[in-house]
């Protein structure tokens, strides 16, 4: 057990520090000045420069500045958005949390969907169920998000006007934001009327996870119906019958747990996809998550913003991914390594 | 009352283009403490029928018998509870591959106390009833011999090696006090010191318990010595089935004979350096099954009339299914 | 003696045309090979079968609608956009654009992929784990993020957002090729030709190759879906494909302005890109599953 | 096998379903406010450093007020912090006598300790008008307007009489001045917030977080999102209806419209001429329209080799077919412009010379002037809708086509608008499709501030074009009061104008303003920025 806790925590710190280097990188990559880069000051006259240039010991040698990077890095000095001027770690702190809250929602609706359907599927294989389940998740998952997304504005909100269509909540609700995930924040807020807060925000919430869960629970449902039917072939569960199990008895205590295992790393790739999903429909619906942050950024050119941006997602992503596999090393007690998992 | 008693089973397996009769006309009777060998060429549907029997069947399989019957009531119009519930109680099962028969991701020592009825523990609140599980368990895996439980109950199926995991695929169908046991092969692909071991156990747990055995090989001097009766198969059709001294001194079906030839210890009066007697030709793959009797193209003494399938008869208790039988020239 | 065989020996089809047999069995995966084939056409030979010049605007002609539509002309098949420009040209360009560019970062991706999987797989020991662990890690991060730094680094564009496309494939190709080519080598028939004394490359080309060449079409097809998918989200996000360049992301986006009053210019992209990307899933599908049932008999 | 499965996944499929949509129409307005649908972010808080029609939309009539306004209908100059005003004949000397007890904003950063009075006017004007004033410097020390006009250097002096009189003296006579007092950027500020601030320490606060007398204060401010101002209960002319007021910046146009439909936005800036229709169609909603004051043009970088030439920019305008750019991009609902001036301004020369569509000529033209085929040049768009030009990325593809034809390529550039203008500033472009819209009626608000000398350092003079003799003419036009002359001097500006040719006017558009019918009190202001003080919204 520690052997895999230290082999994880290296594999996360290496990775870690890989993405920083890479973020330190986009400093001389990115074609402004490194300083404006680093910073997002942009010096006004060549006296303001030399002092940026030795504050941030941008002279001497790369070791020494990429060392000095990481250490501003974790001092939560992350430098200033170049076109508003407001400091990155409060930017991004709003933004993140936002991009988490529409991914969790669209996840648990995938999970509490996707899984169910697949088993279901997976059960009655070559059935008819199985074929209209089988060819509307195939159907659903090659829709591309942003197109869904704009039908169901189209017609969800513009059609039938049941749903709003923009931004996390009506603007017309004064919601500090403290936590940045706007359901707690309803909570903390005092001078607010809670329910209907509580009840808009939820309504706003509806369009853009919908059009999010669609492709990952399609592909959710794949994966799930081809895990089952691998199992339901393996001799263990003719023996389980045989053993005069009843078949729920044998679903339950056998079935389902030996097809969750292997699709867990799946579920790691699921997120990546979620996440960019979720990134490009924040446009479409002004979510003012980190994707339309981000796209805002790319657009004024904001170069410092792109920096701590990109850092600020991969990590997360990184982290979670990494989290999912050292979760199912430790639960997968068979050790043998699914690798070559079809979906 | 014979325990298990099965007449004209075939079974029909339906591969999308083309259907086939895997079995055809099985008859097969096991009495209570008798061990009956079921001998036949691997590929003849030897595990086809322990399948059959336990019901475990995909959707394409249709099974039809004459009577399928267990201590006398029919298992194939039985209520599926009921007939799970006589599976449970009644029957243990073992299989071939032992590591493969157990699930990789629950610990023995659940898989075990899974597959032991409630009928059998005492202790009226649940701690009590755990505790008797686990006394249960215990003494079951010592009587299959496997001295330190302790590690091997934690233990998952993956770390174990395949004797101690086939003992436990034993302890696991014993420890409901079956009146029958089936065993599909269990010694293949064993050293033979383990497999020694096995059949002892088996034969000793039969002596002890009169516990009827259906032992299911393709390897005829393990259990030559211990069963009581034999029926041979041949690509699913039962060719002869009788006490085990009768066979073996007067074989009746050719297919038989070859079956004795072909085991050295059996004929003495082989001279040395002699080749071993086989039948030519090799066993006729499930779509290009011949018809009538199926031993026919590769059958010496085979004539025209065995183009029809051959009807079974009996010579008490000695059957045979063969047109012209060895030692009794006429029909 | 005389050996009297009865019956006569199978023909033991090659696993190509038992792959291409199990394929053709499940109709659906026939249609979908056929719409793919049609795309394939379309993006060989668009300027032979498109009517107009896709970016030729005919100020006359502003926003007419389909020809099914009441006031349609078949002038104009799919009708025109905001300024002027015939719709059915600009798909059919369009498919050109974004399919020909996917099967292009598709290619490279599998080329780059597959020989950094390789030899991460064949060399074993510590720095194959730490390489193949980073690029899972890095596996990780979301194409769209890549595509923005790219975009950031040198600027939108059709190239650089293909740029941005291959990088994130690639190691989605090393992780399978790594993981196929370790399954490979513990097998006995690499023991043997190693026996033989065949070096390294030899190994792979002669032994290893033909068995993956199965695997990288599956993945290949996947790739391909998720590819066109990114291009054509890319040119939607306006960080791909720029103005004038046909690409079916970026039409769905001008198409956006004049949604309602001419809704067929977000409908048409919208289905070609969906259509093109169904019909990879399923010849995908249709591969992996005829691909199993060969495997597992 | 699977019956008792079938249960739970139908379930929880339903479940979600249900949750999900509530039959009745989505209400938008939970509490009483006002959401406007902003198309930008404002550059700053204070309508002085900026002339751009967001910056004055975001603030100049929701959080200041100046001493003179325009009356929304007439269009004449009203009172509003001066109670009355008197000029001296000879015309160099204005007295304002200012109206007593209005309140500035009492906001969390910042408690009022005394009324409006002449203080805060002379620090308002100073402010900008003397480069050595503490406050002049604080955020950049750039006042595009004032300096286009070069107005500080013709106010000699401006004196508080007494606490509630103030007198400006000008050097020359300026027939414009009571216009440019009344404009959307000379507004108000308090004299004594700026003392706290600079004894803080933080000056350019005032900038950030402004204090005003007008009818909302300043509230909260999102980049990218959303700005929420408080309503100013004691503010001078009542209290407003609406309790609170939202600027929920939405750059898409079409997103802007569909937030419009389902209530989200009450009103939107610059509805994209090609929904028109579908709002006129729609029974909830209202499209308000009038004659607007403004251009749109296309102007050349006249600093850069070969702009500098006019034949090549007479090639240039030749090249393209106004008619149809007007159709394509305004849907007919702009007039062609022959000038600078639109129709509505009364010293509009309706016999200007213009420009036709001979793209022959053209080709003709470039080569006399050098100019080889398959010469590239960048064609900057605004990125934003405006009155003036709806869709400049529309009409950019179009003049590229346009250009095509005479084998010139044409590469089209656009960034977000705060950083479209920053670039524009530097002078990067080779020529840009931008306009402008009138300030006040005055015609010398179109010719100063688009093209003379002093307007370059400013940024509103796009074209770069410095020429002594026109600001000669403009210079003597505003000496005089009487209109026959200073009409026949603007006339004499156009023909040098059209021989030069630094800009091609393309049209003058109609203004429109969207909002949904429960509205009311909602009016098009002729100059300037949005009035939202005096709208109030029905409970439906």
């Amino acid at each position: 057990m520690i052997r895999i806790l230290s082999r994880y925590a290296i594999l996360f710190s290496l990775t870690l520090l890989s993405l920083c280097a890479l973020s330190f990188s986009l400093i001389y990559l990115f074609p402004a000045e490194p300083v404006t880069t680093l910073t997002g000051i942009t010096p006004q006259n060549l006296m303001q420069h030399e002092a940026l240039m030795n504050q941030y010991h941008l002279n001497n040698s790369i070791i020494v500045q990429f060392a000095d990077y990481l250490s501003e890095l974790f001092a939560g000095n992350w430098g200033v958005s170049l076109i508003s001027g407001q400091p990155l770690s409060e930017e991004i702190m709003l933004a993140l949390p936002a991009t988490i809250e529409l991914s969790a929602c669209a996840m648990f609706i995938v999970i509490v969907v996707g899984i169910p359907l697949g088993c279901y599927s997976g059960l009655r294989a070559y059935s008819t169920t199985d074929f209209t389940i089988n060819s509307i998740s195939v159907t659903a998952y090659s829709v591309p998000v942003f197109w869904l997304a704009v039908l169901f504005i189209l017609t969800f909100s513009l059609q039938f006007g049941w749903l709003p269509l923009s931004g996390r909540i009506n603007l017309l609700f004064d919601i500090p934001p403290k936590t940045g995930f706007l359901m707690i924040d309803i909570l903390l807020a005092d001078n607010v009327d809670r329910a209907a807060a509580f009840s808009d925000a939820l309504l706003h919430l509806i369009l853009p996870v919908l059009s999010i869960a669609c492709i990952s629970t399609a592909s959710m449902i794949r994966i799930t119906r081809r895990s089952i039917i691998d199992v339901l072939n393996k001799p263990f569960i003719i023996a389980a019958r045989s053993k005069g199990l009843s078949s729920k008895q044998i679903f339950f205590r056998h079935v389902l747990r030996n097809a969750l295992l292997p699709i867990l790393p799946l579920m790691a790739m699921q997120i990546t996809t979620l996440i960019t999903n979720a990134m490009i429909v924040e446009t479409l619906f002004s979510w003012p998550g980190i994707g339309n942050w981000l796209i805002q950024a790319i657009y004024q050119r904001d170069y410092s913003a792109l920096r701590m941006g990109m850092l600020a997602v991969s990590t997360l992503v990184v982290m979670i991914t990494i989290a999912i596999d050292l979760f199912n090393r430790l639960i997968d007690p068979s050790r043998e390594k699914y690798e070559s998992v079809t979906i | 009352m014979p325990l298990l008693d099965i007449k004209n089973l075939t079974l029909e397996i339906n591969t999308g283009t083309q259907v086939i009769k895997a079995l055809d006309k099985i008859n097969l009777t096991v009495n209570s403490g008798e061990i009956r060998a079921l001998v036949g060429e691997s590929g003849s549907g030897k595990s086809l029928i322990v399948q059959a029997i336990s019901g475990a069947t995909p959707p394409n399989w249709s099974i039809t018998a004459d009577r399928m019957s267990w201590n006398g009531n029919n298992l194939l119009s039985m209520s599926e509870q009921k007939r799970r519930q006589i599976l449970r109680k009644d029957i243990g099962v073992v299989f071939q591959h032992a590591i493969a028969s157990l699930d990789p991701s629950v610990t023995l020592g659940e898989q075990l106390e899974e597959s032991l009825p409630d009928q059998l523990i005492e202790g009226s609140w649940f701690w009590q009833r755990a505790q008797s599980r686990r006394k249960v368990v215990i003494n079951t895996v010592h009587k299959v011999g496997i001295k330190d439980h302790e590690q091997y109950l934690r233990a998952y199926p993956h770390q174990i090696p395949t004797d101690i995991g086939q003992k436990l695929m034993l302890a696991m169908a014993l420890i409901s006090q079956p009146k029958m046991l089936i065993a599909d092969d269990p010694t293949r692909g064993m050293e033979t010191t383990t497999k020694v071991q096995v059949l002892k156990l088996l034969s000793r747990l039969n002596q002890t318990r009169s516990l009827g055995i259906l032992f299911v090989s393709h390897d005829l001097l393990a259990i030559a010595s211990m069963s009581h009766s034999m029926t041979v198969l041949y690509c699913g059709q039962t060719v002869e089935s009788g006490k085990m001294k009768h066979i073996r001194k007067r074989p009746l079906h050719p297919y038989t004979k070859a079956l004795m030839d072909s085991a050295p210890s059996f004929s003495k009066d082989l001279p040395p350096k002699s080749q071993l007697p086989t039948l030519a030709g090799t066993i006729p793959t499930l779509q290009h099954l011949p018809i009538g009797c199926r031993l026919g193209p590769r059958c010496p003494r085979a004539q025209r009339a065995c183009v029809n399938v051959p009807a079974v008869r009996k010579i008490h208790d000695h059957s045979y299914s063969c047109h012209f039988p060895l030692h009794r020239d006429k029909v | 003696m005389s050996r009297f065989s009865l019956y006569d020996d199978e023909a033991h089809p090659s696993p190509w045309q038992h792959t291409w047999r199990a394929f053709k069995s499940s109709h659906i995966a026939l249609v979908g090979l056929a719409v793919l084939l049609l795309f394939v056409f379309f993006a060989f030979f668009a300027p032979l079968v498109a009517p107009y010049n896709p970016t030729y605007q005919n100020t006359e002609a502003l926003l007419i609608p389909p020809s099914w539509a009441p006031n349609g002309s078949i002038a104009h098949l799919f009708g025109t956009d905001a300024l002027g420009r015939d719709l059915f040209s600009r798909i059919l360009y369009g498919c050109r654009v974004t399919f020909g560019t996917s099967l292009l970062v598709v290619i490279i991706a599998m080329l780059v992929g597959v020989t950094i999987g390789t030899i991460a797989g064949m060399l074993s020991g510590v720095r194959s784990s730490v390489v193949n662990h980073l690029l899972d890690a890095l596996m990780a991060i979301p194409t769209l993020l890549i595509a923005i730094i790219i975009v950031g680094i040198l600027g939108s564009g059709l190239v650089n957002s293909m740029w941005a496309i291959t990088l994130a494939l690639i190691p989605q190709f090393v992780h399978h090729t790594r993981s196929f080519v370790r399954g490979e080598m513990k097998k006995d028939y690499i023991q043997s030709s190693t026996l033989d004394g065949a070096s390294n490359l030899q190994l792979f080309y002669y032994s290893i190759l033909p068995n993956m060449i199965e695997m990288l079409v599956v993945q290949g097809t996947l790739a391909l879906s998720i590819a066109v998918i990114d291009i054509s989200a890319l040119g939607f996000l306006n960080l791909g494909a720029q103005a004038p360049l046909p690409e079916l992301g970026a039409i769905l986006a001008t198409g956006l302005d004049a949604g309602y009053l001419a809704p067929w210019n977000i409908a048409i992209p919208g289905v070609s890109i969906f259509l093109m990307v169904l019909s990879i899933t399923i010849v995908g599908d249709g591969l992996r599953s005829a691909l199993r049932k060969r495997v597992n008999r | 096998m699977h019956k008792w499965l079938v249960w739970p996944v139908i379930s929880t499929a339903l479940l979600t379903l249900l949750g999900g949509c509530s039959p009745q129409k989505y209400s938008a307005n939970y509490t009483n406010g006002l959401v406007y649908c902003s198309e930008s972010d404002p550059i700053s808080m204070n309508p002085q450093l900026d002339t751009s029609t967001t910056t004055a939309d975001a603030t100049a009539h929701q959080i200041y007020d100046r001493l003179l306004e325009f009356d929304t209908e007439s269009g004449r100059i009203r009172p509003s912090l001066a109670t009355s005003w008197s000029v001296s004949d000879d015309g160099l000397l204005y007295r304002f006598s200012l109206r007593r007890d209005v309140k500035f904003h009492t906001t969390d950063y910042f408690t009022p300790g005394r009324p409006f009075n002449a203080s805060d006017v002379l620090f308002s004007f100073n402010r900008w008008r003397l480069p050595q004033h503490s406050f002049h410097n604080v955020s950049g020390g750039y006042y595009p307007y004032f300096e286009s006009l070069g107005l500080a250097d013709n106010i000699a002096d401006i004196k508080a009489v007494s606490p509630y009189e103030v007198e400006i003296s000008l050097k020359q006579r300026d027939s414009s001045f009571l216009a440019n007092i009344a404009s959307d950027f000379s507004v108000i500020l308090s004299a004594e917030y700026a003392d706290v601030l600079m004894s803080q320490g933080i000056p350019e606060r005032i900038d950030r977080l402004p204090i005003g007398t007008g009818p909302y204060q300043y509230a909260d401010y999102q980049k990218n999102h959303y700005i929420r101002y408080d309503v100013n209960n004691d503010y001078w002319q009542g209290t407003p209806a609406s309790k609170a007021l939202i600027f929920d910046i939405t750059p898409k146009s079409s997103l802007r419209l569909a937030k419009l439909m389902t209530g989200e936005c009450d009103a939107v800036a610059f509805p994209a001429r090609v929904d028109h229709q579908i709002i006129r169609e729609r029974e909830d909603l209202v499209l308000a329209e009038k004659p607007g004051l403004n251009i749109g043009f296309w102007a050349f970088n006249t600093e850069r080799p070969p702009f500098d030439n006019p034949s090549v920019r007479k090639a240039l305008a030749y090249a393209i077919d106004k008619n149809t750019l007007i159709e394509a991009v305004y849907f007919d609902s702009a007039t062609r412009a022959k000038s600078l001036l639109p129709a509505a301004s009364w010293a509009y020369q309706a016999d200007a010379q213009d420009t036709g569509y001979n793209p022959v000529l053209a080709r003709q033209l470039l080569d006399e002037a050098g100019v080889a085929p398959g010469f590239t040049m960048s064609v900057w768009a605004i990125p934003v809708e405006r009155a003036y030009n709806p869709n400049a990325q529309k009409m950019a593809e179009l003049i590229q086509r346009y250009l095509a034809d005479i084998e010139v390529e044409v590469n089209i550039v656009s960034y977000d608008w705060s950083t479209f203008r920053r670039q524009l500033r530097q002078g990067n472009h080779d020529s840009v499709l931008i306009g402008w819209s009138a300030d006040n009626g005055d015609p010398d608000n179109f010719y100063r501030p688009l093209l003379s000398c002093d307007a370059i350092p400013s940024g509103t003079n796009r074209a770069r074009w410095c020429n002594p003799a026109y600001d000669e003419i403009l210079d003597r036009a505003i000496q005089t009061e009487d209109v026959d002359i200073r009409k026949a001097l603007y006339f004499q500006a156009n023909e040098l104008l059209f021989d030069k040719l630094p800009m091609v006017p393309i049209a003058h558009a109609y203004r429109y303003q969207a909002y949904r019918e429960e509205l009311s009190g909602m009016v098009i202001n002729p100059y300037g920025g949005i009035r939202l003080g005096g709208v109030t919204k029905q409970r439906d």
